[in-house]
C-alpha cells in the first residue's frame, strides 16, 4: 500500500469526505485561500472547493464553534480546526455545555468534528504543546478520538466527520511529518469505539494513545531484546473507550503500564487504569502502573521537557520493574 | 441537501388546539416579502390574542409555583410579551428561532403546545425536554424551528449565527432569530458573533430585550453608556431601537429585519427597551428595583395597551377580545391539567439519548 | 460550641477575612449592593465594607476572573463569586490558562479564590447542578477544595484567602441550609491538603468529599446495623490530594470505595481509585469500586436525577457487595 | 498595603549595561504629567534609540534562526518598533505593562536586558522564565513591573483591567498598559474589558496593534468595517487612531493616555496603524501579504523615519546616530554571546515553582 505521512493522512481525510458529501465544510483561523493553516493541513481545499466551504474565521474560538453547533443542527457537517489544542479552551463552552448537551436536553444533533494538533515533544512551551482530551472525556455527551498512525488518522476522521455527534479529534502535531505509514486509498474508516491490538505480546500490556504508541512500540522493541513481550493496546477512541480489549488483553498478560502524554494526574489513564483495577482484579499480578506528564504547566527547555514527557525509555522502565514485580 | 425541517413547520404552526373564535388562523402569516406598515386588522388582533394566551399562561405558571405546584424554579416573562409574540409571528414556517427565559410567547406561537411547556416545568416526559432540561431551558423542537436554550449567556447568539449560516451556505431563503438580554450584551460571544455576522452578512435577526436588570444588576452597573444600538451598528450591521411594548412597532420592525435577512441584506439588531416586571427567577422578590419604576412600566403594560389601541381604534368590539381572553384561560388550565396529570419519565431511560 | 448552617458558615469566613486583610475584596455577578448574590452568601458585605470591596460585575466571566488574575497579581486577594459551578466553563482561560500557569511561568502570584456553588440534587437541571472539579485538579498549577461540613466550609475558605495560589473553591449547594454544625467562632483554619478521617471503621474504607460526605456517613450508620464497620475519609483538600490518609486508611481496611457526585467516568475518584489500586495493591482484598454521576448530563426530573446521582443507598449497596466479596 | 513592585523599578529601569553616548539616560523620563506637545531632544533621539536597539534585536534573532541557532519558533517585531518602544517610554517607572509577542522594545525599554531576552528564547536558566517558558512568552518581571504573556489573546486585556483596577482599588497614582492585536479585537473578552474598563473607569491603556493581518488573515476577514476606534469609542472611554509607524505621533499619544489614566480621567485605547514586515512567526514566509504592501510600508519604516527626522530638523549629527547604531550592534553581540554561553535549566527542577 502507498504511504502518507500522518498529516497527509488527515489532508486526505478531510478532502475525501469533502468531495463525498456537499455538507462537509471547514472553519477555523487561516484554513482557508492559498495558506491553507498553521500546519497546511487544509492547504489546496479553498482552490479545490470554494471560499463558501473552507472558511477563514476571525479569532473568536467560542463564537465560531458555537457557529459550527448551529450549522451541525441544521445538518451540515463543519470540521472545525483549533489552531493548536491548547486554544480549544477558549471555546470550552460551545463544546461542553453546548454541543454535549443538545441532543440530551431536545434530540438535536451536533454532528461536528474539532481537530485539535496536540502534544509536543517538539519544544513549544506551554501554550502550544497541550493534551486537553481529559476535559473532554470526562463531559458528558461528547466523542473523543485520538490516532496514533497515518492509517488511523484518516480512517477515524472520516468516521468522526460522518458520526451525528460532536467528535473532538485530537492530533498528534509530533507525528505530523516523523510519521509515516501504508493508508488506504478512497473510502477507508476507522471505528469510532474500538481500540486495537498493535503488538501482541505475553508478559504485560501496555495500553497507550496518540503519539506515546509509537513509544510504546520502540519500549517493546527494546524489551523483547531482554526476553520481556509487550503487547501493546492503542486505545484509538477515547470515549467511547473499548475497554473489552484491554481487558482481554490484561486478562493474558497480568500486568499493565497505561501511558500517555497529557498530564497523568486525573488523566484519562486514571479512567482506564482504575477499570483495570476493578474489572481485572483477579488476575492481576501487579499494581497498574500509570504514565503520564508531570503535573506541571508543559516546559520550553528542552532538558525541562524531555523530564516532563513520557517516552520510549521510561515505559521501558517502567515495564521492566512491573515486569520483576 | 436534506432539510432537517423540512415542511412540516407550516403544519404544526397550525396544529395548535382549535381555537373557535379565530378560524382565519392563517392571517397570522402575512405573506413573505410583504412590509406591513400597515398591518391587517387580524394580525392586529392575533397579536393581542397569543399575548393574552401567554400572559394567562405566565400568571397561572406564577401562581402554581407560588402554591408549591411547581417543580425546581421558573423564570416569569411578564411585560415582554410585546416582543416574544411578534418575534415568533414575525418568522415564516421554515425559519428558525433561538429564544430565551423569558420568551414563552414565541414557543406557543411557533405550535409548541403550552400543554408541552408546561410539562417541561414539571419535569414530565410529555415536556419537549422530556424531564431532562428544567423550566424553560432545553424546550427545544425542531420540527417547530424552535432551538432550546442552553443556559450559558449567550450561547444562542453563536448557535443562531451557526443554522443563519447554514441557510446561507445552501443559498435557502431562510432566517434565524434569537434574543439576550442587556446582560448577555456584555458577554464576550455576543461581540465575537455580531462581528461575524456582520462580516459574513448572515441573516440574522438579533432581538436584545432591554429590560434594564441582569439579574440584580441594573443597567448603570453593566455598562458606562447604555448605547446597545450604536454599539451594534458600528459592526457594520442594521441595528435600531424600539419600545419593546409597543407589540406592532415590535412586529413591523422585526419583520422588517426577517424580510431584510431573508432578501440577502444581511443581519439586524433590534434593542426592545422593556422591563422585567417579576424578579429574576421565581424565588426572587426584586426588592432592588425602585417600586416607582415598575409603577410606571405597569401603566405600559404590553397586553393592556394592545386591548386599549384594538377597542380605541374600532378593530374589534369588547366581546371578541372577551371571547379571546376565555379561551386562554380555558386553553391554560386544560394545559396545566394535562401536564399535571403526565407520568414522570421512568428511571431507566436516565442514559438513553446521550448520543445521536 | 455555636452552630451555623453551612452557607453561613461560608459569608462569615468571607467577612472575617474581609475584616482582617483589606486586600480582600469581593466581586461577582449580583454579589453587591443589598442583594448579596443569587444565594445570599455576601448579603450585607457591601454595606459593611463599601462597594468598591464588593464589587457586581457584568455578566463576563472570562474578563471578571481575568481581572482578579491582574488584581491577584498586584497583591490583591480577589473572592470570586460564580454564580453557578456551571459557569465556571465561561471563563475558563483565564483560569486553566492564565491563573495556573503564571506562577511556574514567570514567578507572579495569583492569591484569589474562586466560589463555586456547586452540586444537585435539587432539581435544578443540567446548568445549574454541576461538579466541574476534575476538570481543574487535572490543571497543572491549581489548588481545589470542597468542604463537607460547616466547620471546613469556614476553615477552607479562609486558608483558600491566605494561600498565595490560585484555590478553587467547591461549595455544594445541597448542604447550605440543610446542614447545620459547630463552627469555631473567630480565627479557623483548616489545612489545604489533609483530608481527615471523619468516622473511624474497620471494614472498608469510604472515600468522599463535598455533598456526598454525609451520604457516606449515613450509608455507615446503616451498615453498622449489620455489622459492618465503614471508615470514611474526607478528602476535602482535591488538589494537593492527601492520598497518605487514603492509604493509611485502605492498608488497615483492605477495602475501598471512592465516592462523588461529578460524573464518575475519569473523575477525580478515577485518580483515586487509581492510587489506591498502584499503591495499596498488596492490602486490597477486594477490587476498589468508584460510584459517581452517571455519564449523561444531570437531568432534571427526579426519578431522572435520583437515578443520575450517588446516595447513601447506593453507597451502602455498594459497601455491602465489597464487604461480601 | 504591600506593593509588589516597590521603587526598584526605577533603579532597574536604568541598570542597563552603559551606554557611553547616552550619559543623560534620566532625559527618557519625562517628569510624570508633563504633555509633550514639543519632545525634548534627548527624548526623540532617545526613541531613535530604543528603536535601533530593538531592530537590531530582531534582525539579529531572525538570523539566528534562519542559522539554526534558535530553538522552536519565534516571532519578528519587525515594524513594530514605532509602537513597542513608545509604549515603554511613556509609562512612569511604577506603572505596570502587559506586552504582546511583537513589543521587544518594550522589554528593552522598561529594563529586561537583551541577553536575557535572548535568555528566554534559547530556553536558559537565564531567561526570566528560567526556560520554563517558549520565545517572547512568559517574560514576566514584576519587579520591572512586567507581566508575561499569555498565549490566548487576548488575555493580557482582562489581566491588565485588573492591574489597573488594583491601582484604582489602592488609590494609587498608576497606570496599567496593555496590547493587542487587531485580531485581538475579535475575541470576546476584547469587548467584556473595553466594557469593564469604561464603567470603572479603570487607569488603563490599551494599545491595538492594527497590522492588518491576524496570521494570515487580512482585516477583511475579520471584520466587517475596520472602524475599530469608533467600535471602542462606543464603550464609553477615550479612543483615537495614530500612525503606528510615527514614533513621536505613538509617545505623544500614548503619554497623553497614561497623564488622561493616572490623573483618574479613565482609560484609552489608540489604535497604531501599522504593519507586520516579516511573517507571524519565523517559519512563515508571509506569500499571502500582497509584495507592494510590504513595498509600500517599507518606506515608511519606523527605525528609519525617525532617524531622517532627527537629521532633517538638525536634533543631532549623523555621527550621533552612527555611535548609537554602533552601541546597538555591540549590545546585542555581546547579549547574544552571554545567551549562548547561559546553561539550560537542570531537569530535576522540572516541578520547582509551580505552586507559590
Ligand atoms: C455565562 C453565564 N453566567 C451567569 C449566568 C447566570 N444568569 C442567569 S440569567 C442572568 C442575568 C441575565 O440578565 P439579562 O441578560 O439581562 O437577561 P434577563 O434575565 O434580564 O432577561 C445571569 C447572570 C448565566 N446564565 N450564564
Ligand atoms: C485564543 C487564541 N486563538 C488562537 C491563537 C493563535 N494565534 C496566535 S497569534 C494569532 C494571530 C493574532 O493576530 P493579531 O491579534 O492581529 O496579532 P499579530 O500577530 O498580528 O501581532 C493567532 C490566531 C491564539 N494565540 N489565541
Ligand atoms: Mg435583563
Ligand atoms: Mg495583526
Amino acid at each position: 500500500m502507498r504511504e502518507l505521512t500522518y498529516i497527509a493522512a488527515i489532508s486526505e481525510a478531510i478532502a475525501h469526505e469533502m468531495e463525498r458529501d456537499p455538507d462537509v465544510l471547514v472553519l477555523g483561523e487561516d484554513v482557508g485561500g492559498d495558506f491553507g493553516g498553521a500546519f497546511k493541513v487544509t492547504e489546496g481545499l479553498a482552490a479545490r472547493f470554494g471560499d463558501r466551504r473552507v472558511l477563514n474565521t476571525p479569532l473568536a474560538e467560542q463564537s465560531f464553534i458555537g457557529m459550527a453547533n448551529g450549522m451541525a443542527l441544521m445538518g451540515l457537517r463543519p470540521i472545525v480546526e483549533v489552531q493548536f489544542a491548547d486554544f480549544i479552551s477558549t471555546g470550552f463552552d460551545s463544546i461542553v455545555q453546548s454541543a454535549a448537551t443538545i441532543h440530551y436536553r431536545f434530540g438535536g444533533k451536533i454532528p461536528w468534528v474539532i481537530r485539535a494538533p496536540s502534544d509536543g515533544g517538539i519544544r513549544s512551551g506551554p501554550f502550544h504543546s497541550q493534551n486537553p482530551e481529559a476535559w473532554f472525556v470526562h463531559t458528558p455527551g461528547l466523542k473523543v478520538v485520538a490516532p496514533s498512525n497515518p492509517a488511523d488518522a484518516k480512517g477515524l476522521l472520516c468516521s468522526a466527520v460522518r458520526d451525528p455527534n460532536p467528535v473532538v479529534y485530537f492530533e498528534a502535531k509530533p507525528l505530523y511529518r516523523s510519521l509515516r505509514g501504508p493508508v488506504p486509498e478512497g473510502e477507508h474508516l476507522a471505528p469510532i469505539g474500538e481500540a486495537a491490538v498493535v503488538r501482541p505480546g505475553t508478559d504485560l500490556t501496555v495500553v497507550a494513545y496518540g503519539s506515546q504508541v509509537s513509544q510504546a512500540l520502540a519500549a517493546a522493541t527494546d524489551l523483547a531484546a531482554d526476553g520481556i513481550e509487550a503487547e501493546v493496546v492503542d486505545l484509538r477512541s477515547l470515549k467511547p473507550l473499548d475497554f473489552q480489549t484491554v481487558a482481554e488483553s490484561v486478562s493474558r498478560t497480568s500486568r499493565a503500564v497505561v501511558v500517555h502524554s497529557a498530564n497523568r494526574l486525573a488523566g484519562v489513564g486514571a479512567e482506564v487504569a482504575a477499570r483495570i483495577a476493578e474489572e481485572c482484579f483477579e488476575w492481576l499480578d501487579a499494581p497498574v502502573t500509570r504514565l503520564g506528564g508531570l503535573d506541571v504547566p508543559i516546559p520550553f527547555s528542552p532538558p525541562l521537557e524531555d523530564a516532563y514527557r513520557p517516552d520510549a525509555q521510561k515505559i521501558a522502565d517502567a515495564a521492566r520493574r512491573l515486569a520483576a514485580y | 441537501m436534506s432539510d432537517p425541517l423540512g415542511s412540516h413547520i407550516r403544519e404544526a404552526l397550525f396544529s395548535t388546539p382549535p381555537r373557535p373564535e379565530e378560524p382565519k388562523a392563517p392571517a397570522t402569516q402575512p405573506e413573505s416579502g410583504e412590509t406591513p406598515a400597515d398591518l391587517a386588522d387580524e394580525l392586529r388582533i392575533d397579536l393581542y390574542r397569543w399575548m393574552r394566551l401567554t400572559r394567562t399562561f405566565d400568571n397561572t405558571m406564577v401562581a402554581m409555583w407560588k402554591q408549591g405546584r411547581g417543580l425546581g424554579g421558573t423564570f416569569s416573562g411578564r411585560g415582554h410579551e410585546g416582543i416574544s409574540v411578534p418575534i415568533g409571528l414575525a418568522l415564516g414556517p421554515d425559519d428558525v428561532i433561538a429564544p430565551m427565559h423569558r420568551d414563552v410567547g414565541s414557543y406557543l406561537v411557533r405550535g409548541m403546545t403550552p400543554a408541552r411547556v408546561f410539562g417541561n416545568l414539571l419535569g414530565k416526559v410529555t415536556g419537549p425536554s422530556g424531564g431532562r432540561d428544567a423550566n424553560l431551558h432545553g424546550m427545544g423542537d425542531l420540527s417547530l424551528g424552535i432551538i432550546g436554550y442552553v443556559s450559558h449567556i449567550p450561547q444562542q447568539i453563536p448557535i443562531s449565527l451557526g443554522v443563519a449560516m447554514s441557510f446561507h451556505y445552501r443559498d435557502e431563503p431562510r432566517v434565524a432569530l434569537t434574543v439576550c438580554g442587556d446582560g448577555g450584551t456584555t458577554a464576550g460571544a455576543y461581540h465575537e458573533s455580531l462581528n461575524m455576522a456582520a462580516l459574513y452578512s448572515a441573516p440574522l435577526v438579533l432581538v436584545v430585550e432591554n429590560n434594564q436588570y441582569a439579574y440584580s444588576t441594573p443597567l448603570d452597573q453593566q455598562m458606562a453608556t447604555f448605547a446597545i444600538t450604536e454599539r451594534a451598528a458600528g459592526y457594520g450591521l442594521t441595528a435600531r431601537t424600539e419600545d419593546g411594548n409597543d407589540v406592532e412597532a415590535m412586529y413591523r420592525s422585526v419583520k422588517a429585519a426577517v424580510d431584510q435577512a431573508r432578501s440577502g441584506g444581511g443581519p439586524t439588531v433590534i434593542e426592545a427597551r422593556t422591563m422585567r416586571m417579576l424578579g429574576h427567577a421565581i424565588h426572587d422578590g426584586a426588592e432592588y428595583v425602585p417600586p416607582e419604576l415598575l409603577e410606571e412600566w405597569e401603566t405600559r403594560d404590553p397586553v393592556e395597551g394592545q386591548r386599549r389601541r384594538l377597542l380605541a381604534g374600532g378593530v374589534c368590539d369588547p366581546a371578541r377580545l372577551e371571547d379571546i381572553d376565555a379561551w386562554a384561560r380555558t386553553e391554560i388550565d386544560a394545559a396545566v391539567a394535562e401536564a399535571e396529570a403526565a407520568p414522570f419519565p421512568h428511571p431507566d431511560t436516565v442514559s438513553d439519548g446521550v448520543y445521536a
